[in-house]
């Protein structure tokens, strides 16, 4: 019953037809970076759907038409290859994400911006739901590790972390624990604290090659150029850790 | 939260669906009679012009996704925003994701489906029901509780279906204002969107059918009731 | 009482009516279709916006431009029977009849409702819906619902238009009677002369929004008919109970006319058709036309379709009398002859 | 030709008519507020689904349940004036004219456009929206829409009820041709006798849905108006154009009866008002009583208000005659006398 | 994709939302007929009853968030799905993430915006001017055009500008059902939603101020040729 499989009416890589890659939304503009070089590399054209792995999860075991899926966790990676939905020799860790604690209004460096989770200051302080996005979790974990299981200050909780930044942006909470993927690609200001990997559980974040295209050459080079030491570290300046640890 | 874990977001979304129903009523009523009467007594060209410009912004909100006109909304509301300043200024408390911002953003966007109905109706019953009451000594009061509110039965329940059941499924908006507090904001749209990303399938198929079960139910009763009452 | 003077001006029409009346009696208006009578009871009734001018109604000021006084419908207490009767759809007949006096918090005193009831025979209607009655039967509601509704003047577009001859005969009495009671002032409009006649005193007579005429209904329906009607204005001398005779004095004549209740004035007026005036040029014996009066031919009105009018003076009286031309010529009838005009006894209103 | 055979139930009332008419002349339905008149209209133009029974008009079957036929509405060629109009409201005058012309495809002979505007003076009013009319005016154009329609037969509802005399005068004469010329069958409501007596050759008289009288409409408003119309079948003898009197035989007698036109067949009725009727017990002469009839006193029947009808017979003739209580004490009149009875000569119906 | 980041979802937008509206129209109207004025030729009780549980059902799909309607409905297109599989069997093509699957989404979705002031509409119209127009030898086909139609009018305008905008600004039910694919499936809501979580908000910005431009300019235009048309 390998829905993804038998229902492919395109099968493998033929001329013309995309590439087509679903991309957790948190890593999505890192991945349009990456799509970017690849595509210029190849000539090949790459297409991203972005959303959240869940969907993304629920999406591909319905038929979807994506080969390459980049999730932000590594359960529904798995899950897909345990349920025979993508292909068990292609799941690997492709990046980390890491946590980052801002507090756009306030300067300082990261030990007083740290602090400011203690002072009483912050009514608010935006995460991600730990029930659903990745980055949640660790930020709950987090929490728990720095002895704020019951902290003073409301959390809001964004559906994901993207969500979650806009909260700040938005202007509606003073702070939050938001990816440091984001924290790049804002103007950074402010105080941040960069959460430490001794804070919570690696957030690995897993690609793997879908059965539908598991004869699609492109594909595979697409995940190897991903997994490539020269992405890596276009990765890694995204702010995130490196894949296989 | 404790039997069952729908129970406190299934509360606060009645509680936020009455109250958005009802402020959209209050707010939406005079909108819709505006729109539909208010223009022909005074018949200058620019207040026709202005009708038109107000019937589109009605149903502007619409064409935006939720979650971006939450976003919209939420910059309006936050700490920086004109709204959020003012309302700040005026309670003390922040706007952005209390349960009065949620309020607001539903109304917003649930607008159209309380204005257009209301204004077709009024504007399909026209004057002579009303001239007839004033004839007989009832005055504007009067003439609306027992002419026009009985008269446009039909656009009121279909004004209050429609606001009702869209501020129960809504969650976009929600999300982004209200924040996913829970017993705050946390309404059985984010909960069961949460289920459902956490993979959590049974109990977001449980919520889901009592969600529409109750639904039904509702709407069945409201659409039985105004069949009895039309009848009579 | 009614004072108003008003104006009323629409894309292709202009009403403008000014007259008083007080108290007493019903006004007709009277005039052709689309002459401005509908407008004229809306405007009264502040319905219509745009009207200019001052509307006094039963000593209260309803509009006044230059005192910025302007009522709004509802402070107005008036009874209107729409033309289109505009029963209210969601309500039955019942709660249509008890509108006005829910809104207005009438006291049961105040109004009469078994009696409006049964003069309408409403009683087997009280639970349908407006869309459920026929054309004559939404018209009663509608007359029955201002009758209801206690105001301090009636207007009447054309209510007895949709209902059979005896249901008119059976209203127009109570409406003669509510009007003797109350006092109430009444404005009544119809296309039916028959129905001014019966009701109304005076006359509007309406033509492209303007009044064209005013006054008594009897002179004014003598005017308009061709010509066709005439009136006597006697003064009662006798009336026998057993013959329903009257004998009363018309100039230096003494006429006798059926009457089957007492007049209730001594002087009033009598209206005499043309067509039932027979002419003889020697006093009829043995005849049953009751009165014969020696008159002379003052005009003749040749037709140009067999019939000439003829109009006649007596002493202290005027009559016309309509024949044909063929009898006209057997007589050789000109100008000044002496003639004899037979009149059957028909009372048509007394005043 | 109309064959109808239909019934129709509703919770409190049921309709039940069974007629056959042939083309020939116009069927009134006449009777009170409720009885079913427009009911019987709305269901032989197929509009009241409850209907069972049989219609046949002019050769084409529209229902008849037996077979299985059942005609929908627009497939009924019929031209129906709705009691309360019913003008598209979006539509302006000259659409709401146009269209029936426009949905059955009519070409310009099939209709009178410009004799129809005249007719009903509706030149002024073409642009306007029905809601900007008043209630004569929307009437004459629902009036004209029915007329436009090219129907097989027309069916009218009270349709001159809101109209001014003068233009229910301009109006009938042209429904009188029209239907002589075309000779299309027509059902006409009216609550004016007057409008039976002058448009309709035979009535049916409705009461709570049934038929309780059918004939030629002189006769039952013979029967209908407290007995107070007689007729007089003659035969005519002669037309003077000049002075517009018919010679006319009635039984052994002469008549000279006025009418402005030569009637146009040679055996016709002639309707008699028992109150224009005068008594005398000679001939009187010198009067302008053109015909003065030997008769007998057949029957006197005294009425409680002074009043009392007497049936006279002549030589192969009946007439009645209203008279007061006094005359008839003076004449000391008894059944059996003999009388003259002296009629003006008015034509009211000829057939 | 070249020149605009949102040209092409624009297009793809404009696309679905006209095609999801006229087969709203098309499917909604004879619906909103049944519910307004069948019921009353067969007066028996039952369809009575009947016709409240189908107006019931009509507002239900409102009720749930649209990332969970759009979650079951993926369950019945997708590949193991009911629908999916017959259409499958039917076309060769997967109904999921495919236009036409979107089309049928939304069309779910919008269901109750044209319904309800379409049944409003004929309710208050009323059959007086069907029998008006019936009595002058139009059939049911001509009554329909020359009369419901611009009698029902404002009905017609609020049912379609409610089902447009609604579409437009859905992206719930669009983004799981369709997969965000570009030039496929990604329409403009889903583009800006992408570029707010993505923190592209310049051309977020942008994108939905385009958004709002273009439907505001379409919506003066409907409701002005509606002012002008009504005075005609
Ligand atoms: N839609 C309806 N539902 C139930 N009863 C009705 C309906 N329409 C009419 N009736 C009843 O049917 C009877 C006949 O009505 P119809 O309209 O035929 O009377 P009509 O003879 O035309 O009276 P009118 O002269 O007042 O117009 C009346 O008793 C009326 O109350
Ligand atoms: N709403 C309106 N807008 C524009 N003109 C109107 C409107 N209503 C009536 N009229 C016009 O005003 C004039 C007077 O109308 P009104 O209704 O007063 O006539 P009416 O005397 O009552 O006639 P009828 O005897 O036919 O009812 C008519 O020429 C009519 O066409
Ligand atoms: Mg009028
Ligand atoms: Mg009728």
């Amino acid at each position: 019953k390998n829905g993804a499989g038998t229902s492919s009416h395109k099968q493998g890589n033929h001329e013309g037809l995309p590439l087509r890659v679903a991309v957790a939304s948190n890593f999505s503009p890192t991945a349009h970076k990456i799509v970017t070089s690849f595509e210029a590399g190849t000539n090949a054209k790459v297409s991203i759907s972005s959303a959240s792995s869940g969907k993304l999860y629920a999406q591909i075991k319905q038929g979807a038409p994506f080969d390459v899926f980049l999730s932000a966790d590594a359960i529904r990676p798995d899950l897909l290859v345990k349920e025979g939905y993508a292909v068990a020799a292609s799941n690997r860790v492709y990046a980390h994400g890491r946590l980052v604690f801002w507090v756009p209004g306030v300067s300082g460096n990261e030990s007083t911006c740290r602090q400011l989770l203690y002072s009483g200051q912050l009514t608010r302080v935006a995460m991600a739901n730990p029930d659903v996005a990745p980055y949640g979790y660790a930020t709950r974990q987090t929490l728990t590790a720095l002895g704020l299981k019951n902290p003073v200050f409301t959390l809001i909780f964004g559906e994901n972390i993207g969500q979650t930044f806009a909260f700040i942006h938005a202007g509606g909470v003073a702070a939050g624990f938001i990816a440091a993927s984001q924290w790049q690609l804002s103007n950074r200001s402010g105080c941040a604290w960069e959460v430490g990997t001794q804070y919570h559980a690696p957030i690995a974040q897993r690609a793997v090659l879908l059965n539908r295209a598991s004869n699609n050459a492109l594909a595979r080079r697409f995940l190897d150029f991903l997994h490539s030491s020269k992405t890596q570290a276009k990765i890694k300046a995204s702010g995130y850790l490196l894949g296989d640890q | 939260m404790d039997w069952f874990p729908g129970a406190g977001p299934l509360l606060l979304t009645a509680k936020l669906a009455a109250i958005t129903v009802i402020g959209l009523l209050i707010v939406g009523t005079p909108l819709a009679w505006w729109l539909a009467l208010g223009v022909q007594q005074n018949k200058s060209r620019w207040h026709g012009y202005v009708r038109v410009v107000v019937e589109a912004l009605v149903a502007l909100p619409l064409v935006l996704p939720p979650t971006v006109l939450g976003f919209y909304l939420l910059m309006a509301m936050g700490a920086n925003g004109t709204l959020g300043q003012w309302w700040i200024g005026l309670t003390g408390e922040p706007l952005a994701f209390s349960f009065t911002g949620l309020v607001i953003a539903s109304m917003i966007y649930s607008l159209p489906f309380v204005v257009q109905p209301l204004s077709n109706a009024f504007q399909s019953m026209g004057r002579d029901w009303m001239e007839a009451a004033w004839s007989l000594g009832a005055n504007r009061w009067q003439t609306w509780l027992r002419v026009v509110v009985p008269h446009c039965r039909a656009g009121f329940l279909t004004a209050t279906v429609l606001g009702f059941a869209h501020t129960l499924g809504e969650f976009g908006v929600v999300l982004m204002v209200g924040g996913n507090i829970p017993d705050e904001t946390r309404v059985v749209s984010i909960a069961v969107y949460d289920l459902v990303e956490s993979m959590s399938y049974g109990a977001a198929h449980k919520l889901s059918l009592i969600l529409l079960g109750f639904s039904f139910l509702i709407l069945i009763l409201v659409y039985g009731f105004n069949r009895r009452w039309s009848r009579l | 009482m009614l004072v108003c003077d008003i104006s009323l001006k629409r894309d292709e029409f202009e009403l403008k009516m000014a007259f008083e009346h007080n108290g007493a009696g019903v006004v007709g208006l009277f005039g052709p279709s689309g002459c401005g009578k509908t407008s004229f009871l809306r405007a009264l009734a502040g319905l219509e916006p745009a009207t200019k001018g001052r509307i006094v109604v039963a000593g209260q000021t309803w509009q006044d431009d230059r005192a910025g006084i302007n009522l709004p419908p509802w402070k107005r207490r008036l009874g209107l029977v729409f033309q289109e009767h505009r029963l209210f759809p969601h309500l039955n007949v019942k709660n249509n009849l008890l509108f006005a006096s829910k809104v207005r918090r009438l006291s049961k005193a105040q109004y009469s409702w078994p009696e409006v009831l049964e003069l309408l025979d409403l009683q087997t209607l009280l639970e349908r819906k407006p869309g459920q009655l026929s054309g004559g039967e939404s018209g009663r509601v509608a007359i029955g619902r201002a009758l209801l509704s206690d105001p301090d003047i009636l207007l009447f577009d054309e209510p007895l238009s949709g209902l059979d001859a005896p249901r008119r005969a059976a209203i127009l009495p109570y409406l003669e009677r509510l009007h003797e009671q109350t006092r109430i002032p009444m404005l009544y409009i119809s296309h039916q002369m028959s129905e001014m006649l019966r009701l109304t005193d005076r006359m509007l007579m309406l033509s492209a929004g303007n009044i064209t005429a005013d006054g008594v209904t009897l002179e004014l329906a003598y005017q308009l008919d061709t010509n066709l009607l005439s009136i006597l204005e006697v003064e009662l001398l006798h009336w026998d109970q057993q013959s329903c005779i009257a004998s009363v004095q018309s100039g230096a004549d003494v006429l006798r006319i059926w009457s089957p209740q007492r007049p209730t004035s001594k002087h009033f007026r009598v209206l005499v058709d043309a067509r039932q005036v027979v002419l003889a040029t020697q006093l009829l014996e043995h005849s049953s036309l009751l009165n014969q009066l020696a008159c002379k031919v003052e005009k003749v009105i040749p037709g140009d379709d067999g019939l000439c009018l003829l109009n006649l003076v007596g002493q202290g009286w005027k009559l016309k009398s309509q024949i044909s031309l063929l009898s006209l010529q057997n007589f050789g009838l000109i100008v000044g002859d002496k003639v004899y005009a037979g009149v059957k006894a028909v009372i048509l209103k007394g005043n």
